[in-house]
């Protein structure tokens, strides 16, 4: 990757919990890079810490109880973690967007989807008056195939495809140079979820917005994504180009991912699971944090900090015996 | 070979205050022993309460339900009890399907004391063990309650308390589909190892195509309310008829990267089965729907048990 | 914007039917609560000393002899299109009369309640959940616990030994100007604001952890304008759904509290009635307390559907599955 | 690490059981809750103090030197002494006494007041809950009439036609607060009714007995028990309120309501008279909302932190 080229990078990112006096280690020393106008793939299972990342650089975590222990977060080579509160709100829904999961409950219930979306433009824009801000915000939804005069409806009258179609409305309203993309069709049907990503897809290069695609499906980001990092108990375990990781996964974990999905294509008579659950974020294990379900785990793997080693260029490997289980 | 559930031109309906919905309108289809039926659609096509019904959670509007030969579709009283030890249910979510104020011992001993099979409190107790060991729960966990283990294990205990009774039909309503994917794999495994070694039968309902793909020998596809086309489930992934069907599985995210796949995308949405229109409810999505689409369908035999609905087959 | 109108048009119809529906039903409930009281009302008037006859003759006037049903409906009729609810046993006034001149001062009262319930309790509910778990937060909640606990006649007992007795600042009892309501509708609205500071802290901590509450945050509006545009609208909810509940007991709380300053309203005139066993009595001046709590809670239903649209989208039809 | 007594079944699905070391415990929701509860502070003084009253007001009269009708003439009106704690009233009863025994009257009517409408409420939400459909609309309208009426006007009607009397006045207080419970246990069951689990009852030939009361009710009811205890409160200052206006619990029966009724016209030259009773009164219930509250928070422990 052009370090030159690189547009947002996360660094050494810890975020804690506390809740009923129990330490969460949701994040742990998370790096990420993203370039601009690419779109980096975050794979990880429920409770990797893949939200918590994208809040974080938002700064936009409930305090309490989630805490930001260190870290930086470099957006277009300013650290949102130094930025005063004031700052950050010119930078929200400006300059960096998200989008959350489930758009039944991200949108406010009782105000129209023209008033939220019109409510960003004008935040940002703030030479528009309401009737302008609004005629934009009907060009949002227009963009994203909605017809402008459902503006004035309010969320509960339209259906969940719908609604995630406003979301997104309402994060690329302002053009932004970063989304935040929070497993954006997760809560989708199949053939919705084809028409949003080929939306987003779409809406971000004509915009060269740089996407961070934050999901649990490795569909998804084999098919809209140019990097990829695995998540697992956050830790970055695995990161590099798609290719990379979808041709040569190299982290036992990565390759227990890939082994546990059905495949279209191919005829099996059993699946492959990994054993084992994912561990408890409030008692995580020592050493490698996979080494528990790791089929080639050893006694190194249980006490050492593991660094993370460059198998090929770009591509990354938190797994101290990567070299020997290379086929 | 009697199949082990047959359901012919069942239909299920709701009273809503915008009219009638037409949840399940009309279907028909059969299931043999120890053979898998995948039903696949998107949320709102009925693909749940086709199975509810079936299993006679809810009352069929019209048509038969056989199990065994015998129609069930009315039963009542000892006749439906002893149907419905014999047809049971997994639920897709492993939190809402366990009480949580049961320890999973009370879960999963519960149909055992209801049934009234079992004499005494011991006998009890080696069948529930016996359970715990086939679906893999640790019996340390007898006295936990739901919320105290993860999803994977809730579905485990949700399966043994299916298979308590010894059915023959497991409708299997998005078993995995709130599970992450490595343990999905623990548990769809689990459901095929079952199945192999009690000769089960059953209806797999889902919209993760490659889930069902993998478990299924016949698919049926659902589209609000009604089959559009069902198949044996390599001769739908082979070739797939149905213009909706054909869209469904250009839609799945493949993880093939050198090899995307042609992409179909639907235009609109999924809308409702409340007061249809007659004819062909995929139609105002399809590309290919023409003015003789609006005229009421029916399956038609295109290949060996591949049936489709749809009157523009031979022109597209 | 013309649907909207024509929407909210056919709520208030709707509530409005609602409403005469309820008043009826009340009616009936409470007349035939009256009806089943086990004393013979004729002895009661008459006292002990009274005749066979002379008491065969009173219950042939006040049509006791007639059947449960005979004398419901000529009730009901007698209220509804004559607005008549009857005489007064004792005083042989028609309670309507008397009632016309009463109900002014207790609507004023109940008015009042309700008004300062919600202007200060929202607000003192509001401080709290915003500063939740800091002192702002503790005091208020200290506060109302000990405002929900007192007894509201007790308080006004105090008040009155205080205020009036001591220190000759206010009258103790009885109707005048302005100043003859200040201790009542204090004694009576402390326990509402409490309820009401309580209720509004613990939805606006519900409404916190919405997610749209995430989203409004990473959309670059401002932790006031959160407050403001997203959290409060949303938290007042179910706070106007407590309001009518309080309301019952702001309107029931007027008996006592009329009681204790001696003020002629409808309150008063209900335990005169009960003490006098002056049926017509209390069951006009309960069906009228109970009328006046219908109404107000129409309203509440009314300014409800103006706070959540889902209310009023209930009656265009455009719900999303419900199209078309 | 495979415990060893499970080798000899050993199974091709059993490789999830892999060093399962922790110990399982059992904890249910409700022990969960009691726990919580005990670590609130302020819910644990209320019903410290409940108790205190609780048991100093049943015991307490044994050991007491007056009657609780005693009156003596000598000591009328005197001020709080050595000799009587809290003073005297106007027939010369001894107040401390007369508020131990009142204790009694105030607690049982507001327990029992408020167990005896969650009852009634409980039956009738569950029936209904279970039944639904056409009923539920019907019942609801019913329950419309029945909540237009304020509750303490019910009270007030109810006590007027049933007369005096402790069973009575326990009567009149309770039916105000059913339609509260029912429209909490509706709501509850209607966002539970759809659970899979109750599915999951019917498939296994479950009773409708079984599944209302084993299944549904469990799970619907915590929000109306928290309602109960605050309604505790609630029913004590009405009781107070009907024996002020001279219903309900009848002079000379020492109810602290009565009491206050009895002093109101002292209070100027007497003012322990009403001090007493009414902060006696105060005081529990405000213990009891502490409980209460402490239920709640323990219940739903989103709210506190």
């Amino acid at each position: 990757m052009d370090d030159n080229n690189v547009f947002l990078s996360v660094n050494d990112l810890v975020v804690e919990y506390t809740s009923d006096k129990k330490i969460i280690y949701a994040v742990n020393g998370v790096s990420l890079k993203l370039e601009k106008g690419k779109t980096l793939g975050l794979v990880g299972e429920t409770g990797a810490g893949k939200t918590t990342i994208a809040k974080s650089i938002l700064r936009i975590l409930p305090d309490p109880p989630a805490k930001i222990k260190s870290g930086q977060c470099i957006v277009g080579g300013e650290d949102m973690m130094q930025k005063t509160e004031k700052e950050m709100l010119d930078i929200r829904g400006n300059k960096i967007s998200m989008i959350f999961q489930d758009p039944m409950t991200a949108l406010n219930p009782i105000m129209t989807v023209g008033e939220q979306i019109a409510e960003v433009i004008k935040l940002h824009d703030k030479s528009l008056n309401k009737k302008q801000a609004f005629a934009k915000a009907m060009d949002a939804l227009e963009m994203v195939g909605i017809k402008a005069e459902r503006g004035g409806e309010f969320p509960f009258q339209f259906s969940g495809g719908m609604k995630q179609r406003v979301v997104i409305a309402m994060a690329l309203a302002s053009n932004p140079e970063l989304l935040l993309a929070d497993e954006p069709t997760t809560a989708l049907d199949v053939t919705i979820q084809a028409q949003i990503l080929s939306m987003i897809k779409e809406l971000q290069q004509r915009q060269n917005t740089s996407m961070l695609l934050i999901t649990h499906d490795l569909g998804v980001v084999a098919e809209t994504c140019d990097d990829t990092a695995v998540i697992y108990a956050g830790e970055i375990v695995e990161s590099g180009s798609k290719e990379d990781i979808f041709d040569h996964p190299a982290h036992p974990y990565t390759i227990g991912l890939f082994a546990a999905l059905p495949k279209l294509n191919e005829e099996t008579d059993r699946l492959n699971p990994i054993k084992g659950m994912t561990p408890d974020p409030s008692e995580l294990p020592e050493g490698c944090k996979f080494h528990p379900r790791c089929e080639f785990a050893e006694k190194k793997c249980k006490c050492e900090q593991i660094p993370m080693v460059e198998v090929s260029p770009g591509h990354f490997c938190r797994c101290c015996r990567v070299n020997e289980l290379e086929r | 070979m009697v199949p082990v559930i047959e359901i012919k031109d069942l239909a299920k309906y709701f009273s809503v205050p915008a009219g009638k919905n037409l949840a399940v309108d009309g279907v028909s289809l059969k299931i043999e022993r120890g053979k898998t039926m995948g039903v696949v659609g998107e949320s709102g096509c009925g693909k749940s309460t086709l199975g509810r019904t079936i299993i006679r959670l809810y009352e069929p509007t019209s048509g038969q339900i056989l199990l065994n030969g015998e129609d069930v579709s009315h039963a009542k009283g000892a006749q439906l009890k002893k149907a419905r030890e014999n047809m049971q249910i997994i639920f897709q979510d492993p939190y809402s399907s366990l009480n949580p104020r049961m320890t999973v011992e009370e879960t999963v001993s519960e149909p055992l004391e209801i049934s009234h099979k079992y004499k005494s409190k011991a006998e009890i107790m080696d069948k529930m063990r016996e359970l715990f060991h086939r679906v893999g729960i640790d019996k340390r966990y007898r006295l936990a309650y739901p919320h105290e283990m993860d999803g994977g294990r809730r579905q485990r205990v949700g399966i043994a308390r299916a298979i308590a009774l010894n059915p023959e039909f497991v409708m299997c309503d998005e078993p995995v589909s709130a599970l992450d994917v490595s343990v999905q794999a623990q548990v769809l495994n689990l459901l095929m190892d079952l199945q192999e070694q009690y000769q089960l039968t059953y209806m797999f309902v889902t919209h993760d195509l490659s889930v069902v793909k993998h478990i299924s020998d016949h698919i049926s596809v659902m589209y609000l309310g009604q089959l559009v086309e069902t198949s044996p489930s390599k001769e739908l992934f082979a070739n797939p008829l149905h213009p909706y069907t054909k869209a469904l599985l250009s839609a799945i995210p493949s993880i093939d990267i050198h090899r995307p796949m042609q992409r179909k995308i639907l235009k609109g949405e999924l809308t409702s089965a409340i007061n249809p229109k007659p004819g062909c409810r995929f139609a105002p999505r399809c590309e290919f729907a023409t003015e003789s689409c609006s005229a009421p369908q029916g399956l038609q035999e295109v290949g060996t048990d591949h049936f489709v609905s749809c009157c523009r087959i031979n022109e597209i | 914007m013309k649907a909207g109108t024509n929407r909210m048009g056919k709520y208030i119809l709707n509530r409005l039917l609602w409403m005469i529906f309820v008043l009826v039903g009340t009616a009936i409930v409470i007349f035939t609560i009256m009806y089943f009281i086990p004393k013979d009302i004729a002895k009661v008037l008459l006292g002990s000393s009274a005749t066979q006859a002379e008491l065969a003759s009173l219950r042939e006037r006040l049509g006791l002899n007639d059947p449960y049903i005979v004398q419901l409906l000529r009730y009901l009729k007698n209220v509804f299109t004559k607005f008549d609810l009857g005489k007064s046993y004792i005083y042989n006034v028609p309670v309507m009369q008397e009632l016309l001149s009463r109900i002014p001062r207790t609507f004023f009262i109940g008015c009042s309640v309700i008004l300062f319930d919600s202007l200060l309790g929202i607000p003192l509910g509001l401080m709290a959940g915003l500063n939740q778990n800091k002192w702002q937060d503790a005091l208020c909640m200290v506060l109302a616990l000990i405002f929900v606990s007192v007894p509201n006649f007790w308080l006004a007992l105090q008040l009155v030994d205080i205020f009036a007795v001591k220190l000759h600042w206010l009258p103790a009892f009885g109707i005048g100007g302005i100043k003859y309501y200040i201790m009542p509708v204090f004694a009576a609205f402390v326990s509402g604001v409490a309820t009401n500071a309580r209720q509004m802290r613990s939805s606006l901590l519900d409404v916190t952890r919405a997610d749209y509450i995430t989203s409004a945050r990473a959309k670059g509006v401002s932790e006031r304008n959160v407050v403001l545009k997203h959290m409060l609208p949303n938290a007042l909810i179910p706070v106007v759904t407590g309001l009518g509940v309080g309301l019952g007991k702001s309107i029931a709380g007027s008996v006592i509290i009329e009681t204790v300053f001696t003020i002629p309203g409808v309150g008063m005139y209900l335990l005169t009635g009960i003490n006098n066993a002056d049926y017509p009595v209390v069951q006009g001046s309960i069906i009228i307390l109970s009328f006046f709590s219908a109404l107000v809670m129409l309203l509440l239903d009314i300014v409800y559907a103006q706070v959540d649209p889902r209310i009023k989208a209930q009656y265009s039809g455009r719900m999303h599955g419900v199209t078309k | 690490m495979k415990e060893k007594k499970h080798n000899h079944k050993k199974h091709n699905h059993e490789n999830h059981i892999h060093e399962e070391q922790i110990q399982v415990r059992k904890k249910s929701m409700t022990m969960i809750t009691l726990k919580r509860l005990s670590e609130s502070k302020t819910a644990m003084i209320g019903l410290g103090i409940i108790i205190l009253i609780f048991l100093v007001s049943l015991i307490g009269p044994f050991f007491c030197k007056y009657g609780v009708n005693e009156m003596i003439m000598a000591d009328r009106c005197l001020p709080p002494s050595a000799k009587h704690w809290f003073g005297t009233d106007t027939y010369g009863r001894d107040i401390f006494v007369r508020l131990l025994y009142g204790g009694r009257y105030s607690l049982i009517l507001g327990i029992s007041g408020s167990l005896f409408g969650l009852a009634i409420g409980v039956v009738l939400g569950l029936i209904n809950g279970y039944i639904g459909g056409a009923f539920d609309n019907i019942f609801m309208r019913i329950l419309d009439i029945w909540s237009a009426i304020p509750g303490t006007l019910l009270a007030v009607l109810i006590s007027t036609v049933l007369g005096p009397g402790f069973f009575n006045t326990m009567v009149a207080l309770s039916i105000g607060s059913v339609p509260l419970i029912i429209r909490l246990l509706r709501g509850r069951i209607l966002s539970v009714g759809h659970e899979e689990f109750l599915e999951a009852a019917t498939t296994i030939n479950a009773s409708p007995f079984r599944i209302m009361f084993k299944h549904m009710l469990p799970n619907v009811i915590s929000p109306v028990i928290v309602n109960t205890t605050m309604s505790v409160g609630g029913v004590i200052l009405e009781a107070a309120a009907l024996s002020y206006i001279g219903l309900g619990i009848q002079p000379p029966n020492p109810e602290w309501g009565a009491m206050l009724s009895d002093a109101k016209n002292y209070a100027t030259y007497y003012p322990w008279m009403l001090l007493f009773p009414g902060c006696a009164i105060a005081l529990v219930v405000l213990c009891i909302n502490l409980l209460g509250d402490g239920l709640r928070d323990a219940i739903d422990p989103k709210l506190k932190k």
